[in-house]
C-alpha cells in the first residue's frame, strides 16, 4: 500500500482589519494571521483581499541551532495523531468528523457481498450504528458511528485495504433528517 | 526466494534488513507508527503503511495489526528485527500457523531459550560448562541459601525471565542473602509478572564473550568468531570487538565448538548468539542464547565478509549455508560504537530534533543509522541512534580508526554518548585491551573522583 | 597556523534614513515585517499590497533550487572575498581600506632587527610607500600602501605568520598631517 | 614518522589523507583558498590556512604559498594527491631540495613517466611488452606513415606530455594520417607547450587495466591486484572494480609480475600505478605510469585489507613494507562510482548549493566525501563530489550493493551522475562483466535511440 501522509492546504479567508495608509501591512494583523496560521495546522496559508495578498508557509527547514525555536507543535500534534488527509482538515475546518480506521485491514461497506451496503453518502446515521467491517485476520470487525449525523463522504472503495488511522467517512455530525 | 517481506521494526535495524532485500532482490514492507510516518525506514522500503499510535505497545508490538499488514500487503515473510516482537514466541508461533515464514527461529527455538533456568538445564544436560548454581528455579530462601553454601559466595540471584540487569542481585554474604531474595521477586514479578528465580556463582571481573551461530533448515551449524562485549553499563552494551583482546585461536575453536553444541541441543535454527561468562582463568561459561539478530552483529559481519542478515533470510527460505566450518575466517579486526541519544554522564534519554548530522567515512568506516539532519529523535523509542562500525588489519588499526570516526562524527541538537565513548577511546587499559563487565563502573568512579 | 576564518558579521546601522520619496520601501516598514517574521517561526512571507511585494524567506531552507534566492548577499559576498575577519567589515562601514597579506608567509614591521619599523599605528602614508614585508621562502616581499593616508591599527604582531589574504593594516584613505 | 604534514589538495582527497594522518598520529595541515575557507577538509585538519583566491593556478598550484605554508606550520612532508602538483617533477624537486618530504615518488620517476615516449622507449630497452608503434617520438607524418605501415591500421597519434586525451587522433587509412597528425601536434601544442608525438597500435574493444604497485625506499616492490576502469567517457573514468572480470589469477600473477618489473626498471618509490591495455585476446601492453595515488585507489584498499594513503607516509617515512607478495590476498570484489556534478546526460558542469545530502550506509558501503548538506560545489575545480565504493564477498553482491546504494544516495539543489550510474547498473553487459573503453558510447547511443 504505498501511501504518504499529504500535507494538508487549507485556505482561510479572514477579514483583514484597515491598515494603516503608511503601511504595507499592520504588523498587528500580520501578527494575527500568523497565530491564526499556527493554530490552523496547516501548511501553507494565502489572504488575499482588496490589492493585499499575504502568504505564509510552514518552516519545513532544518538548520543547525534553528530549528528547535521554528518547529511549530501544533505539525506535530497533527502527525502525532496519524496520516491525516485532505479530507482530514477539511474536516477540522468545517466541523465535519473523519472516521478513521483503528486496525489494519480490508475495507467492507457490507456484512457480505450479497447483502446491502451499512450506509451510503447521504445517509443519517445514529450513534453506535454500524457503518463498514474492516477485516483483519479473519476477524470481521465492525466500525460504528459515534455521533448522529449524516455521512457526507465515504473515503475509500470497498475491498479496499487501510492501514491504521486512515481516513474512512466524513460525517456531518448533528445533521438531521428533515421532518 | 520470498516474494515480499514485512519488515516488523523501526530504526537502524528496520533500514539493515531493508537494505539486505534490497540486495537480495527482494520486496520490502516497512510498518510504522504514527510518530514514524516520515522514518528513514518508511522511505526506503517499496511499500509501507501505518500500523498504530506511538506507543510500542499499540504499534510495533501489535501482533493483530502487524499480520494484517502482511496480509493485505501479500507479504510471505516477516523480519521481526531486534526488540519488539523480536523473541516473541507467540508471534513466532502465529506466523508459523498463518503460513507467514517468520525469519528467525522456531517458537520452539526461542520458548525454551527465553526460560533462563530451563536453558541452563538443558546446558546441564548435555553436559555442556554452565555457572555453578541451582538446578532449576529455587523456591525460597531457604533453597537459595543451601545452593550458595554449596558453591560458595559471592553468588548472584537472576530472575527466569530475566533481561536488561532487572531482577538481579549479587549477595556477597549469607546474611544479604534473605532480603536480596525478596526484592529480586519484586522485581521480577513487577517487570516480568514471573517471579521465577535461580542462583548462581558471581564472578568479579568477568568477561561478556558471545558466540555468533548460523544453523540452516537441515540442521547445518557453524560459529563465526566470538564478540567482547564488557564494555557494558548496568547490562546495556556500549562498545563491542571482535576477536576479543581475551581469546585466542585456541580458546576460539573451543568457544565455537560449544557454542555450535548448545545450539544443536535444541535444533536451532536460524541465526543466534551464545553468550557465555569467561572468568580470569579463562574458564567460560554458558549464561544464556539470544534467539535475534543483535544490535552488534555487524562486527561479525566485517572480520567474516558474511552479511548475517541476507543469511538469516536466504536459510528461512529453504537454502543451505554455503559454508563449512572450516571456510569461515576471521580478518582483521572490527569494533561497534553504540551512540545513543543519552546524557553521557547520566545516560537520561535525550529525546529532540537533530539539527544536524554529520557521519564518518572513509577506508574502514561503516554507519549504520536511521537518521539524517532534520530527523526527530523520539522519546517513545530506544535511545540507539548510529552504530560506528570500523574494520582494520588488527586491534591498533581499528581503535586508530575509530578514535578517527568518533572525531569526525557530528551529531547536533540533542545530547548523545560520543563525548563518552572519545573519553573511553584515550584510556590506557581499555587501549591496551585490559577490561572486564566492571570496566565502566570504575571508569565513572575514576572520572568523577 | 591554527585559526578559523571568522564569520564576518558587519554590523547594519539601525538608525535608518527617512525614506525618500522615491524609495522601494520604507526600511521601518520592511524592518516590523522582518521582525514579525522572524518571530512568527514560518519558512516563507509573502505581502502584496497596491503593486509592492514583499516576500520573506527564511534562510538555509532546505528545498532543492531555492537556496540561491535566499542567501543574504552580503554574507555571501563576504565570504567570496575570503576570510575577512572583524576589522575588515569594520573597513566597509566606516570608510577603511584593509592592506591584506597577498601571499603567505612571516610579517615583519622593520627591514631587519636592527632598523626602525616601517609605520606606526597614526602613521600618515603616501601610495607606494613600504608598510612591512612578509617573507616567504627567504624572500622578503615589501608589502606597499595603495592610497594615500593614515595607518590607523596594525593588526598582526611582529614575526607572526600570516595567510593569503589575512588583514594586515587599516589605512584611513585621504587622510593627511593637519599644516 | 613526521611530526606534521600539509595537505595539498582539496575535496575528498584532501579529506583522505587527513584521515590517514589521524590514524597514524600525525598532525595534519590543511591549506585552502579563499572559496573553500569552510570546507570539510579544513574542518578536519588540525591547523588549516588560506594560500590564495579561488583559481587553481593561485592556490592550489602556488608552490611558494604552499611551500611559505609549510614552513611557518613547520611541516615536515607533504601530500599533494592527485591533480593538482600531484604529478609535478618540480615540485617533488623543490621539497627535496628543501629538506620537506615529498610524499609519493622521486621527482626523477615523476619526469621519467611523465614524458610518455621516453617511458615507453624504457620500457622496450627492458624487454617488457609496450603496445606496437614508434620507438620514441616522430619528426613528421612521413616517419608516421612509416611506422603505421608496418605495424598496420588502424593506429592512435598521441601526445608525449599528453594526458586527458588531449592530443589524440585515431587514423584508420593512410589518407587521414596527414591531417589527423597536424591536428594532433597543434592541440599538442595549445595544451601541453610541446609538440612531441608518437604512434601506437590502436585496439578496438580494448579494456583499460591497470595495476596498484607499492615500493618502499629500499626498492621491495609489491603489486595489489588489478583494477578494471574500462568505464570511462572521454577518458575519464566513472566507474571501476577490481577483480577484473577479465582477469583471471595467472594473468593477475602476469600482470603483477610486470607492473613491478616496470616500476623497478626506473627504481620507483611510493605508491604507484601501471596501466595496460589489455586486447580481445588478453594480450596486454604497457600504456603509461601514474606517479600519484589514484582517484580509484579506495577498491583496491578494500580487497586488500591495505590502507594505500598511510602506506605512502609509512613509506616516505622510510619505513619498510611489512608485506611479501605473497602476503597479498585479494578478498572478495569492489566497486567505485564516481559521482559528479555534471549533468548526466551531457557531462556539463553543474555546480551550486547542495540543498541536500543523504549518503549511503550499512554493510560493505564506503563512502568517501567532502560535501554535506549545505555544501557548496564550486565552478573552480574538479567536478568529483563523492566516491561510493562497495565491497562484498563476489562480484554478484557488489553489483547488487551498489545499486541499493546508489538508490539509497540522495543529492538535492545540483545535477549528479548519480541516474546514469543506476542505469549502468542495470545494463544487462556490464551486470555481465562484458564490456570495454568503449561500453559508455555504445551505452549512450543506445540510450538517445
Amino acid at each position: 500500500m504505498k501511501r504518504r501522509a499529504a500535507r494538508a492546504i487549507s485556505k482561510i479567508a479572514k477579514s483583514a482589519p484597515k491598515p494603516r495608509p503608511d503601511a504595507l501591512i499592520d504588523p498587528k494583523v500580520l501578527q494575527e494571521l500568523v497565530d491564526v496560521f499556527h493554530s490552523a495546522g496547516v501548511a501553507d496559508l494565502e489572504v488575499e483581499r482588496g490589492g493585499l495578498r499575504v502568504r505564509l508557509r510552514r518552516q519545513e527547514a532544518v538548520v543547525a541551532g534553528q530549528s528547535r525555536e521554528i518547529t511549530v507543535p501544533v505539525s506535530e500534534a497533527l502527525r502525532q495523531s496519524g496520516p491525516v488527509e485532505t479530507p482530514a482538515s477539511l474536516a477540522e475546518t468545517e466541523g465535519l468528523i473523519t472516521v478513521t480506521s483503528p486496525i489494519v485491514g480490508v475495507f467492507y461497506r457490507s456484512a457480505s457481498p450479497e447483502t446491502e451496503v451499512y450506509v451510503e453518502e447521504g445517509s443519517y446515521v445514529r450513534k453506535g450504528q454500524v457503518l463498514c467491517i474492516v477485516e483483519a485476520m479473519k476477524l470481521m470487525n465492525e466500525i460504528e458511528s459515534e455521533v448522529d449525523g449524516r455521512v457526507v463522504k465515504i473515503l475509500v472503495e470497498n475491498t479496499k485495504p487501510v492501514e491504521y488511522g486512515e481516513a474512512l467517512f466524513l460525517i456531518e455530525p448533528g445533521a438531521r433528517p428533515e421532518a | 526466494m520470498f516474494k515480499k517481506i514485512l519488515v516488523a521494526n523501526r530504526g537502524e535495524i528496520a533500514v539493515r534488513i531493508i537494505r539486505a532485500c534490497k540486495e537480495l532482490g527482494v520486496r520490502s514492507v516497512a510498518v510504522h507508527s504514527d510518530a514514524d510516518a516520515d522514518a528513514h525506514h518508511v522511505r526506503l522500503a517499496d511499500e509501507h503503511l501505518c500500523i498504530g499510535p506511538a506507543e510500542p505497545a499499540l504499534s510495533y508490538r501489535n501482533i493483530p495489526n502487524i499480520l494484517s499488514a502482511a496480509e493485505i500487503t501479500a507479504c510471505d515473510a516477516i523480519h521481526p528485527g531486534y526488540g519488539f516482537l523480536g523473541e516473541n514466541a507467540h508471534f513466532a508461533e502465529v506466523c508459523e500457523s498463518i503460513g507467514i515464514k517468520f525469519i528467525g527461529p522456531t517458537s520452539e527455538n526461542i520458548a525454551t531459550m527465553g526460560d533462563k533456568s530451563n536453558a541452563r538445564e538443558l546446558m546441564i544436560r548435555h553436559g555442556l560448562p554452565v555457572l555453578p548454581g541451582s538446578e532449576g528455579e529455587i523456591a525460597s530462601e531457604h533453597e537459595a541459601a543451601a545452593v550458595a553454601a554449596k558453591i560458595g559466595y559471592p553468588v548472584i540471584i537472576k530472575a527466569s525471565a530475566g533481561g536488561g540487569g532487572r531482577g538481579m542481585r549479587v549477595v556477597n554474604k549469607e546474611e544479604d542473602l534473605a532480603h536480596a531474595f525478596q526484592a529480586a521477586k519484586a522485581e521480577a514479578a513487577s517487570a516480568f509478572g514471573d517471579t521465577g528465580l535461580y542462583v548462581e556463582r558471581f564472578f568479579l571481573e568477568p568477561r561478556h564473550i558471545e558466540v555468533q551461530i548460523l544453523a540452516d533448515e537441515r540442521g547445518r551449524t557453524i560459529s563465526l568468531g566470538e564478540r567482547d562485549c564488557s564494555i557494558q553499563r548496568r547490562y546495556q552494551k556500549l562498545i563491542e570487538e571482535t576477536p576479543s583482546p581475551a581469546v585466542d585461536d585456541r580458546l576460539r575453536r573451543e568457544l565455537g565448538r560449544v557454542a555450535v553444541e548448545v545450539a544443536q541441543a535444541v535444533h536451532y535454527r536460524n541465526a543466534g548468539t551464545v553468550e557465555f561468562l569467561l572468568d580470569k582463568d579463562r574458564r567460560f561459561y554458558f549464561m544464556e542464547m539470544n534467539t535475534r539478530i543483535q544490535v552488534e552483529h555487524p562486527i561479525t559481519e566485517e572480520v567474516t565478509g558474511i552479511d548475517l542478515v541476507k543469511e538469516q533470510i536466504k536459510i528461512a527460505a529453504g537454502m543451505s549455508l554455503p559454508w563449512k566450518q572450516q571456510d569461515v575466517k576471521i580478518n582483521g579486526h572490527s569494533i561497534e560504537c553504540r551512540i545513543n541519544a543519552e546524557c553521557p554522564e547520566k545516560f537520561t534519554p535525550s529525546p529532540g530534533r537533530i539539527t544536524r548530522f554529520h557521519p564518518p567515512g572513509g577506508p574502514g568506516v561503516r554507519v549504520d543509522t536511521a537518521i539524517e539532519t532534520g530527523s526527530e529523535v523520539s522519546c517513545h523509542y530506544d535511545s540507539l541512534i548510529a552504530k560506528l562500525i570500523v574494520h582494520g588489519v588488527n586491534r591498533e588499526e581499528s581503535l586508530a580508526r575509530m578514535r578517527r570516526a568518533l572525531d569526525e562524527c557530528v551529531v547536533e541538537g540533542i545530547k548523545t554518548t560520543l563525548p563518552l565513548h572519545r573519553r573511553i577511546f584515550d584510556d590506557p587499559d581499555f587501549q591496551k585491551g585490559r577490561f572486564s563487565t566492571s570496566f565502566l563502573e570504575r571508569f565513572f568512579a575514576a572520572y568523577s573522583a
